[in-house]
């Protein structure tokens, strides 16, 4: 059973939580970090902002508009055009509804080609719901020029390979809207 | 056991729980002898499943399906009761009175699926016995009939704030 | 991560030390400005206009007035920013940073806003208890600001019965505050209002017993000369069998009738929003935070009157003595309000009746034995 | 004087006053309303209102694949997530007998006690917060911050983590994880004398806590409470012992166990089960097994027609989650039982009679969570 405290211990103890404040009062680091001015470092598997990577050397995003990451989402946040199809698939539109977006990673561990990332960036509010659209042009590391680029190589490569291959393979440029979030909601059905 | 459900009790098995778990008491009921076979789960020295667990009510279409779940602190094990019903006339009486932590259990139930629970302090008073949802929320959204009424997109709807 | 967390930590530590003795210069500044600045007023005090103005009632009321109002609404403009800061420091923060040198300017900045903000009496309110409640707070702070010996001449008006004086008028500030909790119609306001009423008619019975047991050592009555007879040793060291438990006794009915936590029920946050002045905003709101810093003061320089000495201290002129004593008692009631938790209001209640009220009739009986005896 | 020109406020006949507590005061911890009945400072009856976070979660969760369940579970319990992500975990692998690996058990593990740890501070400063101790609450959340940093560190996110799912967890520990852990253990141990100091020690403390919102072991069990409510009133049930899942049987801890049943019973079962948390996570990294972190799973997830119960014991009691399997890749229904919905039809039990500035303790030491509640 609990022991009732007397008068003199519970004085004696009012000035030791006193001691509690005065000790972080003079003797411990302030935590604060001044956020507009300071700001945290966060770690590097941090979810924040989707990124589409871009590769480099062959001159496109790596993104190959398989889906894979629209089905995984729990939300049906991101829609895509894809661009050309077969070995030189790629997207020529990806728009992420982050409105929605959970952050989950789902759609990241979903991607068999590496090809969407989550970022470091963490400032994602917006004064209205229309900017919390992403589109391929806010995902893409290099913006419109990327975007261009990336059209430009598959466009080229799909091009070369009808010039040389059969007539099976033809006229791949089609676009074909694949994922479209439901108009209402999609939370209750 | 058998002698306070009589012809109620469907099916009745010990079960293994999962892994190391110690075995569970799972049983089938109709809705009649519900209540004398709670009481008898509750009170009898070999059972004294005093611990109400959980409830939950499933639309399977045609019939509603509850589930209850029991602890025993004392026996260190678990019962399960199935209960039946026909989802046009989902009528079941209260344990609400038997153990007391179902009644709130019993108020999501008849909120989410419709059922109605007979003896139960709020029965018969649909805007009192509605706990989640507002008390003039019409239909029961659990039902797999359900319909939402959409009043606006609720991701889409009004955009320009400023 | 770890390495750059430590050398932010050494940078910090860095410009930490920089802030502490950037610190300690400003005040090492202030404290000689203000010596300076005493030296001046009082040479000021014998030139012929002053000395017109002191002599003439009318004038001299009003110039007293004068400086006391812009006093205390300056000063505490002060107390504000140093009990954020201090409690900012003590809850591993940094507090106001901005406005201003380590967001000194911050408290003005925060005025200007309340005082532009718009007035809003609720349709509902009773609206001339509504308005009029908080100056019926302040009020009273101001006047017992009156008698507050800032030095042996630095006064007010050097009442005889300034003690008592002090102690009545400041009660008048639960008609304040019961004012405003009832006014404002809210449940939340009422109950605060009532608590506030109960818990200050109900501290005032110790208060005004502790203040009789330095009175009874004493022998007087009023403040200056109770300040005056501690020029060599403190009351409370002079006196310090009887006068150490009438100093806790005072400090506890003192945190009391300030509203101030353990006894921060008539604005308890968490049970009653912020109580009785849930309904104000704007210039309304601000004037009760200024009258509870205001009574803050007060009841410290009352403290410190009675125990600590009143103006005397060596080197610096007596009112600059005075006002660090003063914020020094301040900064104590802030540390015990950002330490520990709120009484419950039947608790609060018992405590008065059952343990304060006895007690400092104890320690009221043993002063006046005590003041037999010393005078003896 | 007053009331002539302007209505006043309401009394009843025998003048009692309805308050409405909420849906937004400071204290009620999310969104909750409370309507007391009051009689001057005296609680005459209460009604807590609830459902103004139902999102309608348990039918989100039946228009999904199984492999998309995990991240609305972080929105259930959001103070103790990766809690309610292993409920959930464990419901689809026992539905499925999907195996988890040794390590991954261990991870979550990890994970679940340094989440718990997370949780019982934000209640220990929010309690501190509701009996009026401001200071606390501050100390809490600097400790807590650094659970978060190191959580952030292994999943990437601060509040829904979303990082165990069914079949193991998706990444393995990050570099410098296991030392973060232990030193921030180490920390913590030194730290909690220091909370006692503060606030458990204090009269002040004791007077607002002990005695007040008494829950015998008989209403305990008859309402069916669990976690660290059961514990304070002397029933010894942890599901972490009574069913032990993942790898607690093979961890050496105590389950802190108080007689009392009042707030104070509550607020020392958490203090102490802060320790034994530590505990765990000590003997976790010094056992952590090598090998895989996750199974694999299908693509597509069909599950055999059934139902899967999972218990767990989040940090506010008995969270478990009963899952039906119909065959189909979705499940048929999902059903959680949430802790802080059982203790808080409690309430109006406790709330007869009690003075207003006791609901708030009262509340506090129960430590609900809205977003479980309303689901």
């Amino acid at each position: 059973m609990r022991r009732k405290h007397g008068f003199w211990i519970g004085f004696v103890s009012v000035f030791r939580g006193l001691g509690v404040t005065l000790l972080n009062l003079v003797g411990r680091r302030k935590v604060t970090v001044q956020y507009p001015l300071e700001r945290p470092k966060v770690s590097p598997r941090y979810r924040g902002l989707f990124y589409l990577p871009f590769d480099e050397e062959a001159g496109r995003l790596k993104c190959v508009g398989c889906t894979l990451c629209a089905q995984a989402c729990p939300t049906k946040v991101i829609s895509m055009k894809k661009l050309g199809s077969g070995k030189h698939a790629g997207v020529s539109e990806f728009t992420m509804d982050l409105g929605r977006c959970m952050f989950c990673n789902l759609c990241i561990e979903a991607c068999p080609f590496d090809a969407i990332h989550m970022g470091p960036e963490y400032e994602l509010a917006s004064y209205n719901r229309n900017a919390s659209v992403f589109t391929i042009v806010d995902l893409a590391p290099g913006g419109a020029e990327a975007v261009r680029r990336n059209n430009a190589t598959i466009e080229a490569a799909i091009k070369a390979e009808n010039e040389t291959g059969g007539s099976e393979r033809k006229g791949h440029i089609a676009e074909v809207k694949l994922v479209v979030p439901p108009k209402t909601g999609g939370q209750e059905a | 056991m058998r002698a306070a459900g009589g012809d109620g009790i469907e099916a009745l098995a010990w079960q293994a729980g999962p892994r190391q778990q110690a075995e569970s008491l799972r049983m089938r009921v109709s809705a009649r002898v519900l209540r004398d076979v709670c009481r008898t789960l509750r009170d009898h020295p070999d059972l004294r499943f005093d611990y109400p667990g959980d409830l939950c009510g499933t639309d399977l279409g045609s019939e509603i399906h509850l589930w209850y779940r029991l602890w025993s602190h004392e026996h260190g094990r678990s019962a399960i009761i199935d209960v039946i019903l026909p989802s046009s006339d989902a009528v079941v009486p209260t344990v609400s009175d038997i153990w007391p932590g179902y009644d709130w259990h019993e108020r999501e139930c008849f909120d989410m699926l419709g059922v109605r629970f007979e003896g139960h302090p709020r029965d018969g008073d649909p805007a009192r016995m509605r706990i989640l949802l507002p008390e003039d929320w019409e239909g029961h959204p659990f039902r797999k009939d359900y319909q939402p009424v959409f009043s606006g997109d609720p991701l889409h709807g009004p955009q320009e704030t400023n | 991560m770890a390495a750059a967390n430590m050398t932010a930590g050494q940078d910090r530590r860095a410009v930490a030390a920089g802030q502490i003795t950037a610190g300690v210069i400003l005040l090492a500044a202030l404290l000689a400005l203000a010596s300076v600045g005493y030296h001046a007023v009082e040479r000021v005090r014998d030139t012929p206009v002053v000395a017109f103005i002191g002599e003439h009632p009318l004038l001299n009321a009003f110039a007293k007035s004068f400086i006391v109002a812009n006093f205390v609404t300056l000063h505490v403009l002060f107390l504000i920013w140093w009990e954020r800061k201090f409690a900012g420091w003590m809850q591993a923060r940094l507090g106001p940073k901005h406005v201003g040198w380590n967001g000194l300017a911050q408290t003005v900045a925060d005025a200007v806003k309340l005082l532009l903000k718009e007035d809003i009496i609720p349709a509902k309110a009773d609206g001339r208890l509504f308005v009029i409640a908080p100056f019926l707070v302040f009020m009273p702070t101001l006047l017992t600001f009156m008698v507050l010996p800032f030095s042996a001449s630095w006064v007010g008006y050097n009442f005889g019965l300034g003690a008592l004086f002090a102690l009545a008028v400041s009660t008048n500030v639960s008609l304040g505050i019961l004012a405003a909790g009832w006014g404002a119609n809210n449940k939340y306001s009422l109950l605060g209002g009532a608590r506030a009423c109960a818990q200050v008619l109900a501290y005032e019975v110790p208060l005004a017993i502790t203040v009789l047991a330095v009175v009874a050592v004493s022998g007087t009555v009023s403040l200056v000369d109770i300040g005056a007879q501690q020029s060599r040793w403190w009351n409370i060291v002079a006196h310090a069998p009887v006068m150490i438990p009438a100093f806790v006794l005072f400090l506890i009915c003192a945190l009391a009738e300030l509203n101030r936590t353990p006894f921060d029920l008539p604005e308890a946050e968490s049970e009653l929003v912020s109580g009785f002045h849930t309904e104000y905003s704007g210039m309304r709101f601000a004037f009760f935070y200024l009258a509870e810093f205001a009574n803050n003061f007060f009841m410290a320089g009352l403290a410190v009157t009675l125990f600590f000495g009143g103006w005397f201290g060596p080197l610096l002129p007596g009112p600059v003595w005075f006002t660090i004593k003063t914020v020094g008692l301040v900064t104590a009631m802030m540390w015990i309000r950002w330490t520990v938790p709120r009484f419950r209001v039947d608790q609060m209640m018992g405590f008065c009746w059952k343990v304060l009220v006895p007690a400092s009739l104890v320690v009221f009986c043993a002063s006046a034995l005590w003041g037999m005896w010393v005078q003896r | 004087m007053a009331g002539s020109e302007a209505a006043q406020v309401r009394l009843e006949p025998d003048g009692g006053m309805t308050v409405n507590l909420g849906p937004q005061p400071p204290s009620t911890h999310g969104v909750l309303r409370l309507m007391v009945q009051l009689d001057g400072e005296y609680v005459r009856s209460c009604e807590p209102v609830i459902g103004y976070l139902h999102r309608g979660l348990e039918r989100m969760f039946e228009a999904r694949p199984y492999r998309q369940l995990v991240p609305f579970t972080d929105r259930l319990d959001y103070l103790a997530s990766l809690n309610c992500n292993l409920a959930m975990s464990q419901a689809i692998e026992r539905l499925g007998s999907v195996a988890v690996p040794e390590r991954a058990q261990y991870i979550r593990v990890i994970l679940c006690e340094l989440n718990r740890l997370a949780s019982h501070l934000v209640f220990f400063g929010t309690f501190a917060q509701d009996v009026g101790a401001t200071t606390a609450f501050l100390y809490a959340f600097r400790e807590r911050e650094r659970i978060l940093d190191l959580l952030e560190a292994m999943t990437g996110a601060r509040l829904t983590y979303n990082w165990i799912r069914p079949g193991g967890v998706p990444a393995d520990l990050p570099e410098g994880f296991a030392e973060g852990v232990l030193s921030f253990v180490r920390d913590l141990l030194k730290e909690l004398p220091l909370y006692d100091r503060l606030l458990t020690n204090n009269p002040i403390f004791r007077m607002r806590t002990e005695g007040v919102g008494v829950i015998s072991r008989d209403v305990a069990v008859a309402f069916g409470a669990s976690g660290p409510v059961a514990r304070g009133s002397g029933l010894s049930y942890d599901i972490r012992k009574t069913e032990p899942y993942e790898v607690y049987d093979r961890l050496d801890f105590d389950v802190p166990v108080y007689d009392e049943g009042d707030c104070m019973a509550r607020y020392r079962v958490r203090m102490d089960e802060m320790c034994q948390s530590a505990r765990i996570l000590e003997q976790c990294f010094r056992d952590l097994p090598e090998g895989d972190i996750a199974t694999k799973m299908p693509k597509v997830f069909r599950p055999p027609a059934g139902d899967a119960y999972s218990r767990t014991e989040s940090p506010r009691g008995e969270l478990s989650v009963y899952m039906r399997s119909d065959g189909s890749p979705n499940p048929q229904r999902v059903h959680v039982r949430a802790p802080s919905f059982v203790h808080l039809s409690m309430l109006p039990c406790l709330l007869r009679g009690v003075k207003l500035a006791d609901v708030i303790a009262i509340l506090g030491s129960l430590d609900t969570v809205l977003g479980e509640v309303d689901r």
